[in-house]
């Protein structure tokens, strides 16, 4: 059986227990899985790696978490297809880890940044996004020091070309101009929010998804993302090797 | 304890050329208002410093080449400059 | 060594040495002095304060643990309890702001987590000197006391709390900063952290059972914090140690969070009997308390305790002040259980003792005792009753009337007055604050900071939510502490009545000067009184607080400053409260309560004007009771668009907050709200017991019934809409409040 | 822009001997995971270079110097460095 979401935690990250609450309202199911696991549980279907301060983000957001067996056996279920989403830290350590292109750089402003941004949808029809539309604008929180993405140009032309650009901060209306701090408070590169690898089962995202599914929370616009990944999660066919890690 | 004789290396790791440097902006701005207004392409840098065991500089430096490559910097967004010495012990 | 003698050097008086000789029968060791000047000191022993702190009210029907634990616990129904609690960290702060404002959040989530809960959400109150000159003074240079150096004060203290609170991962959701020349040499940092929990979950701070093992877990020991004592490091028993070592504690919220998660799952898998953390006095204090608190005795090794730097001696070992460390009491059998928890969670942890029923606590290094006194010695620490005295300062302060010293205004002066106080610090929004600091994290937040005059957190599946605010107010304090005091009570209650929560608890955070002076201790036991009266009046139990004193500099004291934080309750909670801005064009804009000549202390006088004198504002308890329970049923109907306590700037600042928060103007009617008083009284003075609301007009009518049954006086004063406000344009308001340093 | 010739500024902030450094500390974790066992002293610190119009290097020293105890650096739990040089411009 699969339909699991499994929750890798590595130490320092902290919030497991959001994302785990907001799988429940979107009616998954999750499991926490400890950073030394050498494998997914056999029933994961799909992966969500929540955001925090992975080792304490020492040397750099991600760089230390990347090596731990957890994220290595994420890894290797990304290669065989599983459907992965790396939100805020998450999408830091894959960075780290290679699944995703580019870097996250510190702020333009320095400043750590918790607030609401909006984002628009470029790519759907990935595990993380297929329940939304292109275009569609969404109120998600931000929370980061080094959510800034970054990557040399041709890579940026390449992102663009094969549809690999998740999301984009825009404004309430939205138009995207990276160069406009309020709409773009991190200064990031093409006002990019979020990326995927090129097949699109592997998505990172600076915006936290889990922080906007309830209306008395101020949003629910992030719901659908999350749904998305639960669905692809209880869709998915069984993976062939995720669950036989290890080496 | 190393038997080797310890380096001490110091690894400066910089946002690459050409990239947005937040940190030197920020400083080259705060200086500005506290008068000092001459001050010009402020870069801001990590340092990393440690000892490690090796019997010549040039292995002191290639150990640090590879913690540099495997972890140390992401090439994506910074450079890094690594300075070998001996640890004065 | 030359100099006075060595207790004394340690801050330990000839008779406090002459009491240590009884306990002990006999001259204590180096070892021992240390100990006893570390518990004994004002910061542990609460020895200046603690004859008067028995004054407050602590009791009441939902109390379950009042002053005296690490944190206090009040029942909130369904079988939760809202564990809370208030510290400063004042002079670390003034030190290194970034380091002594992160180790103060780090040190308070700690208490939490020591009583079971999770922490899940902190608080700050920070007071600094001017960051910018008054209108028409000059910046009051001096390196320490300069406008500069305030800036780079509350950026590293606000850097500190984001850099610890974020990567903690405990939300920050609401504070209050402050301004004034009185803090310029001592910055006030208060921090508040809350947890909630199962009550039968609850952990006691004690080491009952003898045979059961003590555990140390978290980071290793290392030099951090031990200045007061670190003069036995050259008092001549070990040349060559003369290196001066920074005192500075230093946060590593990586450890922390580790910390946290191996004890949540050591305490939620019953693998514990007590805990304890370690914050000031480190090991000696959780030892000593632990011990005194259960069985009696305690046999401790040094040997064991995992150091960070060679050489430490044991009164190093046993008084440093390194962050993240928990001290954990296991039966035996559950040892290695316990040991396999926080290797999971990879948080080191050693076995340094265990738990006797000798009496006394005996602490060994390599095969030798260093210590063996009775525990209770330590924690129980000493008492004084120190000498008060009114200061004159008062009297004469209280003999002018502020009105002989101000301007009257003309209604054509009004735009320009408002204005200028808009630029006041204290006026300033604060967004560049709470934008760096997590405030949503656990997904509880339902009214964050900046949004309404208290956070609003739901408690997750139940329908209720606590609300929580913060607020001081030492410029009345210094007029009259004991009104001061209450008010300070009064205004973090009608903050919470504001989001339509009823307050439940308090704990107070008491910033005084130094207690020695008959003055200060003066001020102190008014506060108290005035504090209690708030609390006896407003029913609501203070059930946890912290005092810091000696808060001078070159000899002057600052201003008592009590420091008030109030939860509150909303049961059930079926909606967002409404914020404070103005949103619906065409709202009627309401005025609740009465307002006095209240302008002694008030931010108007002094900003714009320089005065402070006169008599702290008015309370009516009983117009105060009547307000907040019409706050409380206005937000429970879903009745207002918006809801804003009136404080700091009067009416006319309430009125301009309201417009900048919701970008939109208002149509007000000048001093309708106060038809006999004068301009400038009715526009700035800072009577207790008063809101601004906007209605929908549909229900005016209702809100207007509902105030007259609970007796408050309702105001009509306008109407919602368009871009100015009191004659300003909201966009000229906006950039007088959006702080340019 | 200065007239007067500009040199080039590097500043190396430490903290202090005996300071707790958390991050350097979780970098010799990290290196040590990675099988650099006999990585010792690890310590992360920060550089800061500039460029300031000066007329001699002792005066560019001492206008650095200023920065360093105003903003740069918090001498209480920080060591600095000063390097001065030519710009090479
Ligand atoms: N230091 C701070 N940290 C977090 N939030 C803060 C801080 N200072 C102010 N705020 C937030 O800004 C808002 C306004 O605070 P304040 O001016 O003290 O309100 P009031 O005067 O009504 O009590 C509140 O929501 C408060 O929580
Ligand atoms: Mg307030």
């Amino acid at each position: 059986m699969t339909g699991l979401v499994a929750i890798p935690i590595i130490p320092g990250v902290n919030c497991e227990h959001d994302v785990a609450h907001a799988v429940r309202i979107a009616g998954g199911r999750s499991a926490f899985i400890h950073h030394t696991d050498r494998a997914l549980p056999a029933e994961t279907g799909a992966v969500y790696i929540p955001g925090g301060f992975a080792y304490g983000d020492y040397l750099r957001a991600g760089a230390i978490a990347r090596f731990t067996p957890v994220v290595e056996a994420v890894a290797r279920a990304a290669a065989d297809g599983m459907p992965v989403l790396g939100v805020c830290n998450g999408f830091q350590v894959l960075c780290e880890a290679g699944l995703l292109p580019g870097a996250l750089a510190r702020n333009v402003g320095v400043r750590f940044l918790c607030q609401d941004v909006h984002v628009r949808l470029e790519t759907a029809g990935t595990p993380a996004s297929h329940r939304l539309k292109a275009g569609n604008v969404l109120r998600i929180p931000i929370n980061h020091g080094e959510g800034c993405f970054t990557a040399p140009a041709e890579v940026l032309d390449l992102l663009e070309t094969r549809n690999q650009i998740l999301v984009r901060y825009c404004a309430a209306d939205g138009t995207v101009d990276p160069a406009d701090p309020v709409s773009n408070p991190n200064g990031s590169l093409r006002a990019i929010a979020g990326v995927t690898n090129p097949s699109g089962n592997v998505a990172g995202m600076m915006p936290h998804p889990e922080r906007a599914c309830e209306a008395i929370l101020g949003s629910a616009d992030g719901r659908p993302i999350v749904e998305s990944l639960v669905h692809a999660a209880q869709s998915a066919p069984a993976p062939q090797s995720a669950g036989a890690g290890g080496r | 304890m190393a038997t080797t004789p310890a380096k001490r290396i110091t690894v400066t790791i910089r946002p690459k050329a050409g990239l947005r440097d937040p940190e030197g902006n920020a400083i080259l701005h705060a200086l500005a208002a506290l008068g000092w207004e001459d001050v010009e392409n402020v870069h801001v840098g990590k340092t990393v410093t440690f000892d490690v065991g090796a019997d010549t500089d040039d292995a002191a430096r290639a150990e640090a080449e590879a913690m540099c490559r495997k972890i140390l910097a992401n090439p994506v967004i910074e450079d890094y400059e690594i300075v070998v010495g001996d640890t004065g012990s | 060594m030359s100099g006075p003698p060595l207790h004394r050097q340690l801050g330990l008086t000839d008779d406090e040495l002459e009491r240590i000789r009884e306990i002990l029968g006999r001259d204590p060791n180096r070892t021992e002095l240390a100990m006893y000047s570390v518990m004994w000191s004002e910061h542990c022993s609460y020895k200046s304060s603690r004859v008067h702190l028995g004054r407050l009210p602590s009791a009441g029907p939902q109390v379950v643990l009042g002053p005296g634990e690490n944190a206090g616990v009040v029942d909130i129904g369904d079988g939760l309890g809202v564990v809370v609690r208030i510290e400063s960290h004042n002079h670390p702060s003034f030190v290194e702001p970034y380091q002594g404002a992160a180790t103060g959040v780090g040190g308070i989530l700690r208490d939490i987590l020591t009583m079971g809960a999770r922490p899940i959400a902190s608080f700050d109150s920070l007071r600094f000197g001017l960051p910018v000159a008054q209108p028409g003074r000059s910046d009051p240079d001096g390196d320490d006391t300069g406008t500069a150096k305030q800036r780079w004060l509350v950026h590293g203290v606000v850097s500190g709390i984001s850099g610890y609170g974020n990567a903690v991962g405990v939300p920050t959701v609401g504070g209050e900063v402050v301004f004034d020349p009185t803090y310029a040499g001592n910055p006030l940092v208060n921090v508040m952290a809350l947890g909630v929990m199962p009550l039968a979950h609850l952990q006691r701070a004690t080491a009952s059972g003898p045979g059961n093992a003590v555990l140390l877990v978290g980071a290793s020991t290392g030099r951090d914090g031990i200045g007061g004592v670190s003069v036995l490091a050259s008092a001549g028993f070990d040349e060559g140690e003369d290196e001066k070592r920074p005192s500075v504690q230093v946060g590593d919220p990586f450890e922390e969070k580790k910390l946290i998660e191996a004890c949540l799952e050591l305490f939620r898998s019953g693998l514990t009997v007590g805990a304890q953390d370690l914050g000031g006095a480190g090991l000696t204090c959780a030892t000593s308390e632990t011990a005194a608190g259960g069985a009696g005795g305690m046999d401790v090794t040094l040997d064991t305790v995992e150091l960070r730097e060679p050489g430490m001696e044991p009164f190093e070992i046993l008084t440093s002040e390194s962050q993240e460390r928990m001290l954990v009491v296991v039966e035996p059998e559950n040892v290695e259980a316990a040991l396999g928890v926080c290797a999971k969670w990879e948080a080191p942890a050693t076995i340094i003792g265990h738990v006797t029923g000798s009496g006394r606590l005996r602490v060994g290094r390599s095969g030798e005792t260093v210590c063996d006194v009775p525990p209770e010695s330590l924690a129980e620490g000493v008492s004084y009753e120190r000498p008060m005295s009114r200061p004159d300062r008062i009297t004469a302060l209280a003999s002018r009337d502020p009105h002989a010293l101000l301007p009257r205004l003309g209604p054509g002066v009004v735009p320009g007055e408002v204005l200028r106080l808009m630029t006041s610090p204290n006026l300033s929004d604060a967004t560049w604050i709470h934008r760096q600091y997590d405030h949503q994290l656990f997904l509880n937040t339902v009214v964050g900071p900046g949004r309404g005059d208290a956070a609003v957190l739901r408690v997750k599946d139940t329908r209720k939510a606590v609300a929580v605010a913060l607020d001081g107010v030492g410029r009345y304090c210094r007029l009259d502490p004991h009104r001061g005091a209450a008010l300070a009570v009064a205004e973090a209650c009608r903050n919470v009545a504001c989001v339509g929560a009823v307050p439940i608890a308090a704990v107070d955070c008491m910033n005084f000067g130094n207690p020695e002076k008959p003055e200060v201790m003066w001020e102190f036991s008014a506060a108290v009184d005035g504090l209690r009266e708030a609390c006896e009046e407003l029913a609501v139990p203070i059930v946890g607080g912290n005092v810091s004193f000696y808060n001078e500099t070159s000899g002057l004291d600052i201003d008592p400053t009590p420091v008030v934080g109030v939860v509150g309750l909303i049961d059930p909670l079926d909606g967002i409260p409404a914020g404070i801005g103005f949103d619906g064009y065409g709202d009627v804009v309401f005025v609740a309560g009465t307002t006095y000549d209240d302008l002694g202390g008030s931010e108007w006088a002094w900003w714009n004007h320089d005065v402070v004198c006169g008599s702290a504002p008015t309370i009516d308890w009983t117009a105060e009771r009547a307000h907040n329970a019409f706050l409380v049923d206005v937000q429970k109907g879903g009745l207002a668009r918006s809801v804003h306590d009136v404080s700091v700037g009067g009416v006319a600042a309430a009125l301009c907050e309201c417009a900048v928060a919701g970008s939109t103007g208002a149509e007000v009617e000048l001093a309708a709200w106060a038809p006999d008083l004068t301009m400038e009284d009715a526009l700035f003075s800072e009577t207790s017991g008063r809101s601004v609301l906007s209605v929908p007009p549909g229900v005016a009518e209702s809100v207007e019934r509902l105030a007259e049954t609970h007796g408050v006086p309702l105001h009509a004063v306008g109407v919602v809409g368009g871009d100015s406000v009191l004659g300003i344009p909201v966009s000229d308001l906006q950039e007088a409040v959006t702080p340019a340093w």
